[in-house]
């Protein structure tokens, strides 16, 4: 390769790892939202316990994508839909 | 699915198609987990760290999915495989 | 075509069938987990109940994809969003 | 929509783009239908049959919310119409 | 461009457009079904008190929109997924 | 992400992809603030209008939310240059 031109598949990774990325953040907010907020609404600022939930929120959620992970990993499978 | 009607380089590319398919598959299977899990299991934000009953309920919950999701599976074979010997 | 030639239609014919048997899939095994699933997961094992209700749900889904199939070849339509 | 601003060559490639989004969201209606009217519907798991009563229930629900649909479509549609007459 | 040709970025354009729209009716159609219908499907007709309450709720989701939208449109951000 | 990799001409071709995801997750974001505070907020449908205490409530849920977003985007950012530190 030229210096200068384009790996088109060193930017296709980095697409993949980016759409990987933000589907774990995406998923977070949602997960997060509904362990943190409060559904009443009462003001636009986070409160004090909301902000510190969130924070371990987070932390737990990166946790349990490992654990997660990890036993996937063992098990492996169970991914073959109808047979195909 | 049926494969018989395919030739050899129609079932490569089909076989390339499926692949990938199995991948988004894979992830798609760890980001549904992820979520269940974390919504059954993780009810506790008082602490930072993840204790060992929650784990264990992570690798229960997790463990579980997986079985469901394989039965599933093989029921839903069973009746493709059935509608297509009555369909002939 | 010549023999061992690529028939592109047949392929995206099947591409297209493997696609919505995955969503089927996707969405009964999502659907038959909260109907029969316990949340409490004190074990990794699918109790004997479970079992049960897992193949019952697969096979009355399928039914209702077909009792709603007809349905909705029936009355054909309702789906022009905003005048489009 | 407003097609007067485009020219038949333009119409004609939209009309296909249009054909095919109609194909998948009458795909995703389905998928819709059978997931909302499946979970109100099928309570009961000790048996292996969808009975009469279930069975009423599928269609009466499937039914309403073709309804409800078209109804928000009406709306929909009415309320662009609004807004394009009042924005000229 | 020569009468007849197709000018691409505004068919792109109006994909695009219909995108949009095609997303809002079905977030509408899923909300306003959760907020108006009954889960008992006694019949298969909208009620009286069903259409009324589709009415409004189609009126007041398109206003939400637009209330959201200029918050969204003051506060700019908060989009930015781990620090990619 | 970590960018140093990459020459000149890849990054402007990652921008260029970069901007388009930040449009539809802008578009995301929208639609999720739109469903989650509408839901929250909008309850009665005996009114055409939308109420002063519906809209207010419509605007703290969004403000909050943004916030929260914000505050897991930072949480997140810091997660991974941690882990992208200890793995060197």
């Amino acid at each position: 390769m030229s210096p200068g031109g384009v790996d088109h598949e060193k930017i296709e990774g980095a697409v993949i790892e980016l759409d990987m990325m933000t589907d774990v953040f995406n998923r977070m907010v949602a997960t997060c939202a509904s362990k943190c907020l409060s559904q009443r609404y009462a003001e636009g600022d986070l409160t004090k316990g909301e902000s510190v939930c969130i924070d371990r929120c987070v932390g737990k959620f990166i946790e349990a994508n490992k654990v997660i992970g990890e036993k996937l990993r063992e098990s492996g499978g169970g991914l073959n839909p109808g047979g195909i | 699915m049926d494969f018989s009607r395919f030739n050899a380089a129609e079932q490569a590319q089909l076989n390339r198609v499926i692949e990938k398919k199995q991948m988004q598959d894979f992830m798609r299977m760890y980001s549904s987990l992820v979520d269940r899990c974390f919504n059954s299991c993780i009810n506790d934000f008082t602490s930072k760290a993840i204790g060992s009953k929650e784990s264990t309920c992570l690798t229960n919950c997790a463990d579980k999915f997986i079985k469901h999701s394989e039965r599933v599976g093989t029921r839903f074979a069973e009746y493709n495989a059935e509608s297509h010997t009555s369909q002939q």
